[in-house]
């Protein structure tokens, strides 16, 4: 109880610290947008016949006729108040938007990382058992091919591969088929929701549709799980605790798991989080060749059209989204490392 | 439903709105919007080299059962169709009419503008004389002012329902319509996710359909697919039924198989220019423009970024050196001469050459990039050193806006197509479409007078009088009307190229 | 019991094959302590592992047999190791910290051990582990199940270690080196608890150590191994007293005890002759070379390293500090020594105040030069990227301005030659260098720019004997020459018997008690020195 | 450096060469490609930049060993030319990211402080970035040159490198070298340039290669969504994007070459990283 307290504290107290971060990032994306060369006003404004007045109206709706300094403290205010603003792109609030499109990113990318660590975690402790082995360097060169390949062409490649070829796959068009019916929205993650509605063909429905955009991403982010693994797992079969498991007799499953595996799991953990926290910005490329509607493409069209509001809503959400990982993954520390709470 | 009766429809863009008067408003938003709201009238169809294209020249009723303009055209009266009901159940009365367009052209929405090209400007116009007519007054005769009415942005919307949304920040309802449409048009919508999908279900009571009957589609799906690539996958596989933004080698490959209908149109009403910006240096010199004219790789440009898909607008002979024609466009006697092109770089006074940069968009890159890269090469051949710059779309309008850019790749596209429109419009003004920032004080006289020239051999004489300077002073390079290729299942029917380079989704059918 | 005959080791490694155990043959029977001792890379530990099978992977058994209660086990596998191990034999390994699973209760662990060769539930296994807990007089036995290892201090951790060795009762332990790491009291009481337990459940015991003390005091039978080999097999006391073999002779004269002097830690042969003794103290009068007035320490997290410290110092004086670990020595010496800044207190250095001058600047004051130190653990005092003649010419270029050249060369030579530290080694790097090849380069490094005080912070804690002494005997003939004051840190009571005049007891940064070496030891005034005191494992006196 | 120690050096690395195959594999690409990167210029069967329309989109031939994409233009001699490009990309944004981020990280980790926590904080701030989208932005902001594509990809590798060092830094200040580097009179700023950063190289060598790759990689993603450099210069990754395009039109050459350098190129980093450490570091030496 005492050690759940620590954490609970522990992590408190990071995501404290963390605010100003956010702080930061808020300001600084405001700034890094107002940066941008492109004026949104002009390119929406673009009508046929959009003349001078268009443009002016569209600025105001957007309050950039206000003075800079105003503009942040207008922004920072709404903020405040969970008001994100407006997208030009989609006209819609980019609250809303992104409330929308969370889920299935965050499905999209919770799925690749299951699968990178269910396939990384064997295989870097497969590589640190026979270090320096066949093995060992298959695995490496097994990884290394997936991570580099370019995301978009490993896509592509996939689609062309299991849907136009073999005709394995589903079309290649979003989280589900367009002509199913959707489940009652619970959790946002179809999997889960067709779970719950006990929709089993349209469980399996979302399922396939999610598998190639997952072992895309996956495919790229086993690489550093693996060697993080193995790397790790190396130092702890070499440490002093297996020797003394070993030496009173503890079973060899045993000795591997409970206590190599255990714990070399911990920086596993750490780059684990931050795995993901880059696969939910950088998965961009991966949403746009699947037609995923995540937040990420989202973001991306907006940034190519000047569109201010989701661009800065997309990156404080990640940022904050970044701050939850971490406060996780110091939460994980504390349940997997008994020390972790004493620093 | 089945999937037979269902029209899946798959597009690269987004609907990002369901009024299409919003600022910001996309092309795929415009043709939504044309099956879901009905406008008073509409443009008919014609049969052009074997395709089926919409007429400017026929306008029919939509909502209007009929019309009737005045002798000295400056009054048309329209009678509504008596049994035109709003897709909630309501009849579609004069006042909602009325209101509707006071809306477009007083709301600081996107109609105002466009209206304004047919004299329509102030609410004052539009008067309601019975629950089913109504008229409208233009100060002087305009043959623009009924076709405006059959453009995109004049729907006729539940004032009613619509009222009910209003605000007094929003008198006109516009943060409700941009979400929720009310209109009487042929297809309900039910789903919209903007930059996903948006589903629609037929209105069963919509009966304005060429023969008096609801539109033959169920279901309509538009979907946003943004990789181009697996558009074509999806079409080809039988996934989607009707995809018009393909890559042009796609189209091709497709084509060749024939596997699929592929219905090929040139853009009738949009051209791609190689522009020039007339006040910045050297641009400022004709004989440098005319010396770009003709240093350009036309042939290879249409062939490596067209796959030789869309009508040229180069090559042409001009016999004794007139204009054939008071159209627009029309084929300019421009090819790649590179002597020509030195000639004239030499009377400009820049036998050697200069430095410039060549900028595109990069939302337009899988075309505008060969093009670049062929310009580059071409224009080095003569000495002129090109740096090329790729934009991202909104930084490309704001620096054309701001009149930045020296030379560059741009397109234009008119909804209402005549000479005089495209002069007015593209030539004249500090504006944006400007693109070749001119100020030619004979030119825009000419476009003004044809502007209200009623006398159709007049109007041809000044056409070609305004061909004839542009082909003199060579403002911009018109190189081509690119095709838009529609590419669907062999048994979708009755696809038309219409004006909004859309699909009007009520003029499909499955055989 | 246990036999071992002509058993040889192998490594494969990078450099080729590695024959570490070079043909070793022993005899235990039930309920005997054996002493395995030899310096460091002897051969020990992996004789250890051949016989209980803990070897690396690169580790082969390439000859010889080990037959354990009459079986030949030498080429054991599979399940019978794993009821070898633990059942039968067990072993205690060198720090018990790590030799622990940090993330799993220290009884999660003992009933592992137990659950890995009996069939017992779990609750069982749990509250036998209880009982070896008890065994193991850990004070507060129901608490300290739930505890995990980074919650148990040093010694708690060896009797954890131990409980899970004795859980399934083997008959033969192999305790690697029990207590190094240890503090001297810790070392005392958790040795007296192996013998007794041993001697209790009658299991027979090879206790693997280098220190001849330990060894001395415990075992019935201690054999001595160089280089992979058996060299000797006695008594303790037949051992010490009158050693056989010439290795043994020198690592039981460079063992210090109680009233060894320097002098006598190395062998004749190797004796280095001292220039000009100046046993004299320095004059009454002479000025101060160091004062140290009310020093404190508080570090930035709030922790007191030291309070209130004051000493004073005279050229050519050797001033001992002593104290258990976490005491405050090194950030003493640290302070002195300008690496540091105080965070009270004055320090003046021949007479001028050197307290003053900030640490960050203290490189550009002349008296740079002046206070030099040398550090505990040779293994990471020289940076690993420079070859011992760029680790010495270090401070002649810094602080003698010297230039790259010939004289700069000679320079370094010369330094190399005091510390007989052979010239064809200057070219090495510290990797390729043994440990007491190290010390000497830090030491040749320290004195390079002719330093009046000499700060060495436990010089010699990780060096074998037999390198200590001579680096101790190297270090008192450097000091006698050059006149050199030392600051002598070390947790070694006889070390800094031998080499000080005068010392100082620190404890939790408080100075506990200072006088005249000889008499502080001989007479401990306060029950905190007399503890360190006497926790030292001495060998016994010779019998008369 | 003496000739002692480079004949070491070379030994040393031919040493750990032959003990780990893969590494020795990766080495010899990744010399191949930088030798391919020098001499590209003379290398080039056809000019890389010159279009042959009426020869546009042909399957490899004897003529063209890889083809010719969109212009004509031949694939094989622009891949030999892009080489040049994406290894200077990769390289300069790498070494701006190591100099700058290992320098302030090693200055972080050994004076602690006020300084530590503030330059925490911007790391914090960056990290928090979705760093690709930071990337696009900037790439957007500055205009797409290859200058601004480096500092974009160097700016987000920073972070790593500034932790990276710091913590190595961190774990050794308190050694005994570098203490005795103050007692030899260095100030501290010389300690960590001259002393400290040699040190932790090693370990940074790992994180380098791979960043190598990955910066490859970053260049090429822009490219995907049309922020890479500008036309008509080659690069490996608006080759394989405009590539990837022509996939379902059977013109796989076009993505298949392509794809393939930059693969092998980024293979050949990630695969390097562990041997170039163990030949970096001199205490793996005998
Ligand atoms: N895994 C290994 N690979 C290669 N050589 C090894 C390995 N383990 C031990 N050795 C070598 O075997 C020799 C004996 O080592 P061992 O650990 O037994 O010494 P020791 O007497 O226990 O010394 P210490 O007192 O330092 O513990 C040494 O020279 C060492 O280098
Ligand atoms: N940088 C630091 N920050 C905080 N506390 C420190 C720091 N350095 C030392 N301490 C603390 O100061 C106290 C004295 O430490 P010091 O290193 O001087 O002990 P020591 O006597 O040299 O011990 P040992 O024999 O283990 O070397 C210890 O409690 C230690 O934890
Ligand atoms: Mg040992
Ligand atoms: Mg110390």
């Amino acid at each position: 109880m005492g050690t759940i307290g620590a954490t609970l504290l522990r992590a408190g107290r990071r995501f404290v610290s963390s605010l100003p971060a956010l702080f930061g990032v808020l300001v600084f994306t405001f700034l890094l947008m107002r940066v941008l060369p492109g004026d949104p006003a002009v390119f929406f404004a673009s009508g046929p016949n959009a003349g001078k007045e268009e443009i002016e109206v569209i600025r105001r709706q957007l309050g950039l006729d206000k003075p800079l300094p105003n503009q942040l403290a207008i922004y920072l205010y709404d903020v405040g108040r969970g008001n994100l603003g407006r997208s030009m792109m989609t006209g819609q609030a980019v609250a809303k938007d992104l409330k929308e499109r969370l889920p299935a990113s965050l499905e999209l990318t919770l799925t690749a990382l299951l699968i990178a660590l269910v396939s990384a975690v064997p295989l870097g402790v497969l590589a640190a058992l026979r270090p320096g082995s066949l093995v060992d360097h298959g695995v490496r060169l097994f990884c290394s091919l997936g991570v580099c390949v370019p995301t978009f062409v490993s896509g592509l490649l996939l689609i062309y591969v299991f849907y136009y070829l073999l005709g394995f796959a589903p079309d290649p068009t979003g989280r589900i088929d367009i002509f199913a019916t959707l489940p009652p929205s619970r959790t946002g993650f179809l999997i889960i929701d067709f779970l719950l509605a006990g929709d089993l063909d349209g469980w399996w429905a979302a399922a396939r549709q999610l598998m190639l955009p997952a072992l895309t991403m996956a495919l790229f982010v086993i690489a550093p799980l693996a060697r993080i693994t193995r790397a790790s797992m190396l130092v702890s079969l070499g440490s002093d605790f297996v020797r003394t498991a070993r030496s009173v007799g503890l079973s060899w499953w045993r000795i591997v798991v409970t206590y190599a595996l255990r714990n070399a799991i911990l920086p596993v953990i750490t780059v684990a989080g931050i795995v993901f926290s880059t696969m939910l910005g950088a998965n961009v490329l991966v949403e746009k060749v699947f037609s995923w509607p995540g937040v990420a493409s989202y973001a991306l069209d907006a940034l190519l059209v000047s569109d201010y509001a989701p661009v800065q809503g997309f990156v404080l959400l990640m940022a904050t989204i970044f701050v939850i990982v971490n406060l996780l993954v110091d939460v994980l520390y504390g349940i997997a490392d008994p020390r972790a709470t004493v620093a | 439903q089945s999937r037979a009766e269902t029209l899946r429809y798959v597009t690269g863009a987004t609907v990002n709105t369901l009024d299409p008067n919003i600022p910001g408003s996309t092309r795929e938003a415009f043709a939504l919007s044309m099956s879901s709201y009905d406008r008073l009238v509409s443009f008919g169809r014609k049969q052009l080299n074997g395709k089926w294209v919409f007429d400017l020249d026929t306008i029919t009723g939509e909502l209007a059962e009929s019309y009737s303009v005045s002798a000295d055209g400056l009054k048309i009266t329209f009678k509504l169709r008596p049994d035109a009901k709003f897709q909630d159940g309501s009849p579609v009365t004069a006042e909602d009419v009325k209101w509707s367009l006071d809306r477009c052209v007083t709301a600081p929405i996107l109609g105002k503008a466009q209206l304004l090209t047919g004299s329509l400007t102030s609410a004052d116009q539009f008067k309601v004389i019975d629950p089913v007519t109504i008229e409208v007054t233009l100060p002087k005769p305009d043959k623009l002012a009924l076709p405006n009415l059959a453009t995109v942005y004049p729907i006729i919307i539940n004032s009613k329902l619509a009222k009910a949304h209003a605000t007094a920040e929003d008198p006109w309802a516009l943060n409700w319509t941009k979400e929720n449409a009310a209109g009487s048009g042929a297809y309900i919508v039910e789903t919209f996710k903007p930059g996903e999908q948006v589903i629609a279900k037929r209105n069963e009571a919509w009966n304005r359909g060429t023969p008096d009957k609801p539109a033959a589609f169920k279901r309509l799906i538009i979907q946003s697919v943004p990789e181009p690539a697996t558009r074509a996958n999806l079409v080809e596989r039988g996934d989607a039924d009707l995809v018009i933004d393909l890559q042009a080698s796609d189209v091709q490959s497709l084509e060749g198989k024939g596997k699929l209908k592929v219905i090929s149109t040139p853009q009738y009403n949009a051209v791609t220019f190689i522009s020039m910006n007339n006040t910045i240096p050297p641009f400022d010199n004709v004989n440098v423009r005319r010396a770009i004219a003709f240093a350009l790789p036309y042939d290879d440009m249409f062939k490596a970024a067209l796959f030789g898909r869309g009508a040229p607008l180069y090559g042409a002979t001009w016999a004794d050196g007139k204009p054939p024609s008071g159209g627009y466009p029309i084929p300019q006697p421009i090819k790649l001469d590179l002597e020509k092109a030195k000639a004239y770089l030499k009377e400009a006074g820049m036998p050697d050459g200069f430095s410039t940069t060549f900028s595109f968009n990069v939302g337009q890159a899988a075309t505008a990039e060969p093009m670049a890269a062929l310009v580059k090469e071409q224009l080095g051949k003569i000495g002129i050193k090109v740096d090329i710059q790729k934009l991202p779309d909104a930084q490309m309008s704001t620096a054309i806006n701001e009149k930045k850019l020296p030379f560059f790749i741009e397109g234009i596209v008119a909804w209402l197509p005549s000479t005089d429109y495209f002069y007015r419009n593209f030539y004249t003004g500090k504006q944006r479409w400007n693109y070749s920032s001119t100020d030619n004080a004979e030119l825009e006289k000419i476009a003004q007078e044809a502007r209200f020239e009623a006398d159709k051999a007049k109007y041809e004489e000044q056409g070609k009088a305004l061909n004839a300077i542009h082909f003199d002073q060579m403002f911009q390079i018109p190189i081509w009307q690119a095709a838009q290729d529609a590419v669907m299942q062999p048994t979708v029917d009755g696809y038309v190229y219409q004006f909004t380079r859309q699909v009007d989704y009520r003029n499909l059918s499955r055989k | 019991m246990l036999e071992v005959e002509n058993l040889k080791v192998t490594f494969s490694t990078r450099r080729g094959l590695v024959e570490a155990v070079r043909g070793v043959s022993l005899s235990l029977q039930p309920g005997e302590m054996l002493g395995l001792v030899g310096e460091s890379g002897s051969g020990k530990s992996v004789t250890g592992f051949a016989i209980t099978h803990l070897l690396d992977r690169a580790g082969h058994i390439t000859e010889g047999l080990i037959r354990f209660k009459g079986q030949d086990i030498t080429r054991a596998g599979g399940a019978d190791l794993r009821s070898l191990h633990g059942a039968a034999m067990a072993m205690i390994f060198q720090n018990p910290r790590a030799a622990l699973n940090p993330i799993r209760t220290v009884g999660q662990q003992i009933a592992d051990a137990i659950l890995a060769h009996r069939r017992l539930s779990r609750a069982e296994a749990q509250a036998e582990a209880l009982s070896l807990l008890k065994a193991v007089q850990i004070r507060d036995p129901e608490r300290r199940m739930g505890a995990y290892p980074h919650e148990l201090s040093g010694g708690m951790c060896q009797r954890v270690m131990i409980a899970v060795a004795i859980s399934c009762n083997p008959s033969l332990l192999i305790a690697d080196e029990p207590t190094t790491g240890l503090d001297v009291t810790t070392q005392k009481v958790v040795m007296d608890l192996l013998a007794r337990i041993a001697a209790d459940r009658g299991m027979a015991t090879i206790l693997i150590t280098h220190d001849l003390g330990l060894a001395a005091r415990y075992c019935a039978r201690v054999v001595v191994m160089e280089q992979g080999r058996l060299v000797e097999e006695a008594e303790p006391l037949t051992l010490f007293h009158r050693p056989q073999h010439p290795y043994t002779r020198r690592l039981v004269a460079a063992s210090p005890t109680a009233t060894s002097r320097i002098e006598d830690l190395v062998p004749d042969g190797e004796r280095i002759p001292l220039v000009a003794v100046t046993e004299l103290p320095p004059p009454h009068g002479t000025p101060l070379l160091l004062d140290v007035k009310a020093v404190s320490k508080r570090f930035d997290d709030g922790t007191v390293g030291v309070a209130d410290f004051s000493m004073t110092m005279r050229g050519g004086e050797s001033v001992g500090l002593v104290g258990e670990s976490g005491s405050g020595k090194s950030t003493t010496s640290r302070m002195i020594c300008r690496l540091i800044d105080a965070s009270a207190g004055e320090i003046l250095f021949d007479g001028q105040s050197i307290g003053q001058i900030p640490a960050r600047d203290f490189h550009r004051s002349e008296l740079r030069r002046d206070i030099q130190i040398v550090f505990q653990d040779p293994n990471d005092s020289l940076n690993p990227r420079y070859t011992a003649f760029d680790c010495i010419a270090h401070p002649l270029l810094r602080l003698m301005n010297m230039r790259s050249g010939d004289k700069l060369r000679q320079r370094v030579e010369e330094c190399a030659d005091r510390v007989g530290l052979p010239r064809e080694l200057l070219s090495r790097f510290p990797h390729q260098l043994s440990g007491g090849q190290k010390a000497r380069v830090g030491i040749a490094r320290a004195i390079a720019c002719k330093p009046r005080l000499l700060v060495l912070d436990e010089p010699t804690a990780a060096l074998d004997v037999s390198v200590q002494a001579v680096v101790l005997q190297l270090l008192n003939k450097l000091r006698r020459e050059d006149n050199l004051a030392f600051l002598f840190v070390s947790h070694d009571l006889n070390v800094v018997r031998m080499m000080c005049d005068r010392t100082i007891v620190l404890r939790t940064g408080v100075i506990v008690e200072q006088g005249e070496s000889r008499a502080l030891f001989a007479n401990p005034q306060t029950d905190y020195t007399r503890e360190l005191v006497d926790a030292v494992p001495h060998i016994a006196p010779a019998p008369a | 450096m003496s000739t002692i120690e480079t004949s070491s050096t070379l030994r040393h690395t031919a040493f750990v060469l032959r003990g780990n195959p893969v590494t020795a594999i990766a080495a010899a690409g990744a010399l191949l490609l930088a030798l391919l990167a020098i001499s590209a210029p003379w290398l080039t069967p056809y000019d890389p930049i010159a279009s042959e329309v009426s020869a546009a989109l042909q399957p490899p031939s004897a003529a063209h060993w890889f083809g010719t994409d969109q212009l004509g233009r031949d694939v094989l001699s622009r891949l030999i030319v892009a080489s040049r490009l994406d290894l200077t990309i990769a390289v300069t944004a790498v070494a701006v990211s190591f100099a700058l981020g290992s320098v302030v990280g090693a200055l972080c980790g050994y004076a602690g402080g006020r300084l530590d926590k503030a330059v925490g904080r911007f790391v914090d701030v960056l990290m928090a970035f979705p760093l690709f989208v930071l990337a696009m932005a900037m790439v957007a902001a500055l205009g797409n040159r290859v200058e601004n594509i480096v500092i974009a990809t160097a700016i987000i590798n920073l972070p790593f490198y500034i932790r990276f060092a710091r913590a190595e830094v961190n774990i050794r200040r308190n050694l005994g070298w570098v203490e005795a580097a103050r007692a030899c009179g260095e100030s501290h700023v010389a300690v960590v340039l001259r002393f400290l950063l040699p040190n932790v190289l090693p370990a940074m060598a790992v994180q380098m290669s791979l960043n190598l790759g990955w910066a490859i990689l970053n260049a090429a993603g822009l490219s995907f969504i049309g922020l890479g450099v500008k036309p008509p210069t080659p690069e490996w990754g608006i080759m394989v994007a405009e590539g990837a395009r022509f996939i379902s039109t059977g013109r796989w050459w076009l993505v298949a070459f392509p794809g393939l350098a930059l693969m092998s190129a980024v293979l050949c980093f990630n695969l390097l990283g562990d041997g170039l450490r163990d030949i970096l570091d001199p205490r793996m030496r005998t």
